[in-house]
């Protein structure tokens, strides 16, 4: 689709809510360059979301939808889990079917766009929590890295079932006590970023949400080298507050100190040499088109 | 023949949805009232009837003709505006499909999920779904049936409705022009408009231009 | 209306389904009624596998594993002595008036069998199929190809003309059964090195098993349906 | 309950397509389902119940097939990859296990394409989340479903017990008794499935081995005509492709928060899905002529059954003939939506119902029982299972029995 697409009809148009035509207006449908600096003025994004106050969940699916190259040819696929309680709020077509098989609906559905519009590139973008990603689901999100499904897995690492009230996860520490580890938890925290790696992914990125400009980054390159490559897998740090005992402001500190060094969650990304070979070439046009913009904006109009 | 009517609620705390009663959808050149299966033709009229002799009649266009995905729709959309204008008819919007948050407007907007909420804030007695994919309309006539007094009629470009008082089928542009000219023609016949004076709202995205007065 | 029930016991790779498909599609050529069904567990080499044809002058519905048949097909001594066998014994269900035939040099029976199969008035015939498969065809995978004749040749159920028209069916164009079936069809198939040859070999198998079947029934007071 | 839609001898609206007439890139002409059963030339062929499944697909214009392998649909799942490998589908590969490849086959569902997937046995019940999403989902897939057993012990032999869990699935569910019936069921059953007003998943059931394995005689047609391809438009929910309004759209909302909604959305929700499949009675009676087929139904002696059972009663109705007993027969083709009205019509007259079944819970008596008047007229049996073939003769004893005729075997 193009982002023209998305217009309301003229002769009805009076009558539509003010939030629609902002989204209409105001959207970066179709803007190469957007990107997290967008999340005050877009409301294609989030307008509201129906988290906990202060969730750090809900700032990273704003850096995600605004960090989107292509939001107007996305279809974001969800699992059960707090997640699910925002996706009624994206401006972008979104599936929630069933807990666990994010990634087989995803692997049908990236085929068959592809199949259907040969000539556009429609991205997929799974996004589930670290229960339906490693747990319940783990053998679907592996088994669509083994065919080299392409597109990307976003997994919201919140080392817990927050949605259910805090119980035991594999992306859980050791050790930590939670209901259904009563004695705290008794082996370690599942390695899903080297399992990824190994599993096939092209592009893996392991990070906290505490620095914007960092997910957008992953986020584009996760989407790109997906749409050109294969499978990529980025795994987020959203602490969820309410289960590990913490304030609505404390997210980002909990974040800040996961990611400092020696911590679980400082950035990691390991990129295959095709992977990078691509990231470089997209570098490089990106830098020719902005200068060549600049260029133009210099000349005189008329000229 | 069928011996479940449809007809305006309130009914039930949970009607059954009418084709689990057996209705059944009109045949193409033909459209259902209350359940029987009648010529169009005839529907026009009766729908006309309907909408003039409401008070609040008023006219739902769904997502299908609200977002310009094609060039018919917008076509469409103008037809309804025609229609509103002609009658006159309120316009409330169906602009998506979600729950919404953190509650809906129930002034200026109808939801699949709620639909009940607008019918009892505007008191709306006679109203027409149009460009509303039908899984949600289906949802929302039967709601209404529910429990408000509300005289349901849809416009569908597919199959048509058992869930609403009265269904078109197949409706494209020109039966939208049609139903338009039904309302014309009943009025050139002598016959009155009941419903009671009001102000069609209008929104810019800073909010209201023109408000809702009754 | 008539009809003929044919019960093919034998082991998994003998080629038991094909046989009975074989029959089937041989009836439908000479104008009859006929449906095929094989019978098995997990895939497995040497393990029971049955199968069954039922052929009539009208349309048959019936279906599934063949409890009381007419003629009983044993393709391998091993369903007897080892009981690999749905059955036991693998006579069990024969019609009055009957036929078994045996893929065997010796007669595997043991005097109660033969008093029971008697008094039904069952005929038994011990047919070294293997030793004419390996013959005629050269190679011991004909052997469902001698048996397949054998039964025509006493029941002249179907015709030699309508038996080489299936064959011609089977294997004449691309074929794939399962994957198992594949292979075995591609090693039949190199050992012919060409498709003609492997025709034409299963042909004559069928074709002298037939006549020394035709003639041990001349010899014989049968009373055997027919269609 | 339902009153009876007398619709015979109409056409199914199938076809408004703008494709109708144009050719596929095999060369194959789109071709209303109307005209490809009723107009063309149809051929006879000897072939395997997992072959027919082949030739319907061949024709059927599918967008994505996913297999996973289960005896006894592994042969028919593979001959679907031959397909491909021609080019006549789009997408084909094999899933990880029947749960993901259900789950394959609603993403390229949701995705707009056409989508036919085959499972069997403990595959069907490993699947089951996966159906009562779809049929909320409104996605219109079809599974054909090669009924085995799927209790421990282990049996691949055929049973029809899976069936039973299927019934609530809010898919329709129609039951083959042949090879024939198979080809006409899986062509003419993506056009009902996929009708605006209709559009759940179909589930076409088969006996396993019954039907997949016996080689019969099928009348297919030309290979040259195909179905119309699906049209993701023409549906009563979003289809997720960002092509279509509205933008900010889930399927399915999550219609859980009591502060969003009230509750009787997910109860209209789930009204919808049964209105949906009542619905498809209207096309399913024009194409298949009736949910049920009658033979003799004014007798006093009725077998009510579906599937290998009516072929097998067909065989024992026939040897109590020539006994001089006369018995009815009532095929029941679809079980979702389940022929009520028809039914109790069909049995008026009988004072003796029998219903044979390929499983130990009878549960296609139950639904007979929960239909008719008089229902202590229904004798639950015979049953067999577990891979258990049902010989007529068996048949044949349990009637007499019954209704106290002497027999060889009642009378030791």
């Amino acid at each position: 689709m193009s982002k023209e697409k998305i217009q309301i009809c003229e002769d009805l148009a009076d009558i539509m809510p003010p939030e629609y035509h902002k989204l209409v207006e105001s959207a970066t449908f179709g803007n190469q360059d957007r990107g997290w600096k967008d999340i005050g003025s877009s409301t294609e994004l989030i307008e509201q979301h129906s988290l906990c106050a202060g969730c750090p969940e809900s700032i990273a699916f704003r850096y995600i939808l605004a960090s989107l190259p292509a939001p107007e040819d996305t279809v974001f696929v969800g699992s059960t889990g707090c997640t699910s309680l925002v996706f009624p709020h994206v401006a972008v077509h979104n599936i929630h079917s069933l807990f666990g098989n994010q990634n087989a609906i995803a692997s049908g559905l990236k085929r068959t766009l592809k199949s259907r519009f040969p000539d556009v590139e429609k991205d997929v973008v799974v996004l589930a929590g670290d229960g339906a990603t490693v747990d319940i689901g783990l053998d679907m999100t592996m088994q669509s890295w083994f065919r080299q499904e392409k597109f990307t897995t976003i997994c919201f690492d919140n080392e817990l079932y927050a949605n259910t009230g805090g119980q035991e996860s594999g992306l859980m520490q050791k050790g930590f006590v939670a209901k259904m580890a009563p004695k705290g938890k008794n082996f370690e925290k599942v390695r899903l970023p080297e399992i990824a790696r190994e599993a096939g992914c092209a592009y893996v990125a392991l990070l906290t949400v505490s620095k914007p400009n960092r997910v957008e980054q992953v986020i584009k390159n996760a989407v790109l080298i997906a749409r050109e490559v294969g499978p990529t897998f980025v795994q987020l740090y959203t602490p969820c507050i309410l289960e590990i005992g913490k304030q609505s402001m404390e997210g980002l500190d909990e974040m800040k100190d996961s990611e400092s060094i020696g911590g679980r969650f400082v950035q990691k990304e390991y990129i295959s040499d095709e992977a990078q070979k691509l990231l470089d070439s997209i570098k490089i046009e990106t830098k020719e088109r902005k200068k060549a913009a600049k260029e133009a904006a210099k000349k005189p109009v008329n000229a | 023949m069928s011996h479940y009517e449809v007809k305006a609620g309130p009914e039930a705390f949970l009607p059954p949805a009418a084709a689990t009663m057996g209705n059944i959808l009109p045949d193409p050149g033909e459209a259902h009232i209350g359940g029987k299966i009648v010529p169009e033709e005839e529907a026009y009229e009766h729908a006309a009837r309907k909408i003039l002799g409401a008070k609040v009649p008023t006219i739902f266009p769904g997502p299908l003709v609200l977002w310009k995905w094609n060039d018919h729709v917008a076509a469409k959309a103008k037809a309804i505006r025609e229609l509103a204008n002609e009658v006159p008819m309120r316009l409330i919007p169906m602009a998506d499909y979600r729950p919404k948050y953190p509650k809906i407007d129930a002034a200026v907007e109808i939801n699949p999920n709620h639909p009940n909420l607008t019918i009892w804030h505007n008191k709306i007695d006679v109203c027409i779904f149009i460009g509303v994919h039908c899984h949600q309309a289906n949802l929302a006539l039967k709601m209404i049936r529910a429990s408000t007094n509300c005289y349901t009629m849809a416009m569908c470009a597919m199959a048509g409705h058992e869930d609403a008082c009265l269904s078109f089928r197949d409706a494209d542009l020109e039966k939208i022009q049609r139903l338009t000219a039904a309302v014309k023609k009943l009025k050139a016949e002598g016959v009155e408009v009941q419903a009671n004076s009001f102000t069609q709202f209008q929104m810019d995205r800073s909010g209201f231009v023109v408000e809702p007065v009754n | 209306m008539s009809r003929m029930n044919i019960r093919i016991s034998g082991l998994g790779g003998q080629g038991a389904v094909t046989a009975a498909h074989l029959l089937a599609m041989a009836a439908n050529k000479d104008g009859k009624f006929s449906i095929s069904n094989p019978f098995f567990g997990a895939e497995k080499r040497m393990a029971p596998a049955e199968s069954y044809a039922r052929i009539g002058s009208e349309r048959i519905y019936d279906r599934g594993e063949l409890v009381y048949p007419d003629v009983i097909m044993i393709f391998h001594p091993q369903v007897i002595t080892m009981q690999k066998s749905y059955t036991a014994p693998f006579y069990d269900g024969i019609k009055e008036n009957g036929l078994v035939i045996i893929n065997t040099t010796d007669d595997l029976l043991t005097d109660e069998d033969h008093k029971r199969l008697e008094d039904l008035n069952v005929a038994v015939l011990n047919h070294d199929a293997t030793k004419l498969a390996l013959e005629i065809g050269k190679t011991e995978l004909s052997t469902n190809m001698a048996m397949i004749g054998a039964c025509a040749g006493i029941t002249k159920i179907v015709s030699l003309k309508a038996l080489d028209g299936a064959i011609k069916d089977r294997f004449g164009k691309k074929y794939v059964a399962s994957g198992g079936t594949a292979t075995l069809d591609e090693a039949i198939k190199k050992k012919y090195a060409k498709k003609e040859m492997l025709l034409k070999a299963n042909m004559d198998t069928i074709t002298k098993s037939y006549e020394i079947a035709t003639e041990w029934a001349e010899k014989q007071d049968l009373n055997l349906v027919t269609v | 309950m339902n009153k009876q839609v007398d619709l015979k001898g109409k056409r199914v609206i199938a076809s408004k397509h703008v494709k109708l007439g144009q050719k596929n890139r095999k060369g194959q002409t789109y071709t209303d389902v109307n005209d490809i059963f009723y107009k063309a030339e149809q051929t006879p062929n000897f072939l395997t119940g997992s072959e027919v499944i082949k030739e319907a697909i061949r024709r059927a214009s599918v967008g994505t097939s996913v297999a996973y392998p289960i005896t006894p649909q592994s042969e028919a799942a593979a001959l679907i990859g031959e397909l491909y490998a021609e080019d006549y589908l789009d997408e084909y590969f094999r899933g990880e296990s029947e749960f993901a490849v259900m789950g394959q086959c609603a993403g390229a569902s949701f995705g707009g394409h056409r989508v036919f997937t085959t499972t069997a046995g403990p595959g069907t019940l490993r699947a089951m989340e996966n159906f009562p999403m779809w049929a909320g989902s409104r996605l219109p897939i079809q599974v054909c479903v090669t009924c085995r057993g799927i209790n421990s012990p282990l049996s691949i032999q055929p049973d029809t017990l899976e069936m039973h869990y299927l019934l609530e699935t809010g898919m329709l569910v129609w039951h083959a008794e042949t090879a024939q019936d198979l080809y006409d069921y899986i062509l003419k059953g993506f056009i009902v499935a996929e009708q605006p007003d209709v559009h759940v998943p179909i589930a076409v059931c088969c006996d396993g081995f019954f039907v997949t394995h016996t080689k019969d005689t099928v009348d297919l047609s030309p290979e040259e005509l195909c179905l119309t391809p699906y049209n993701p438009y023409e549906s009563p929910v979003t289809c997720m492709d960002m092509e279509i309004a509205p933008y900010r759209m889930m399927r399915d909302p999550f219609v859980m928060k009591s502060n969003y909604i009230n509750y009787s959305t997910h109860a209209s929700w789930q009204q919808e899905i049964k209105a949906a499949v009542e619905r498809s009675r209207k096309h399913t009676i024009a194409l298949l002529d009736g949910l049920i087929d009658e033979h003799n139904s004014d007798r006093e002696i009725l077998i009510v059954t579906s599937g290998t059972a009516v072929s097998q009663s067909r065989e024992a109705i026939r040897l109590l003939e020539e006994e001089g007993i006369k018995v009815g027969l009532v095929k029941i083709k679809t079980v979702r939506p389940f022929p009520y009205e028809e039914i109790k019509r069909a049995t008026k007259h009988a004072k003796h119902i029998f219903v044979p079944e390929f499983n130990v819970a009878g549960w296609m008596a139950r639904e007979i029982k929960s239909t008719i008047p008089d229902n202590e007229r229904v004798y639950c049996g015979p049953h067999v299972a577990g891979g258990m073939t049902m010989p007529s003769e068996v048949i044949v004893e349990e009637i007499k029995t019954h209704l106290g005729i002497k027999t060889a075997q009642n009378s030791r």
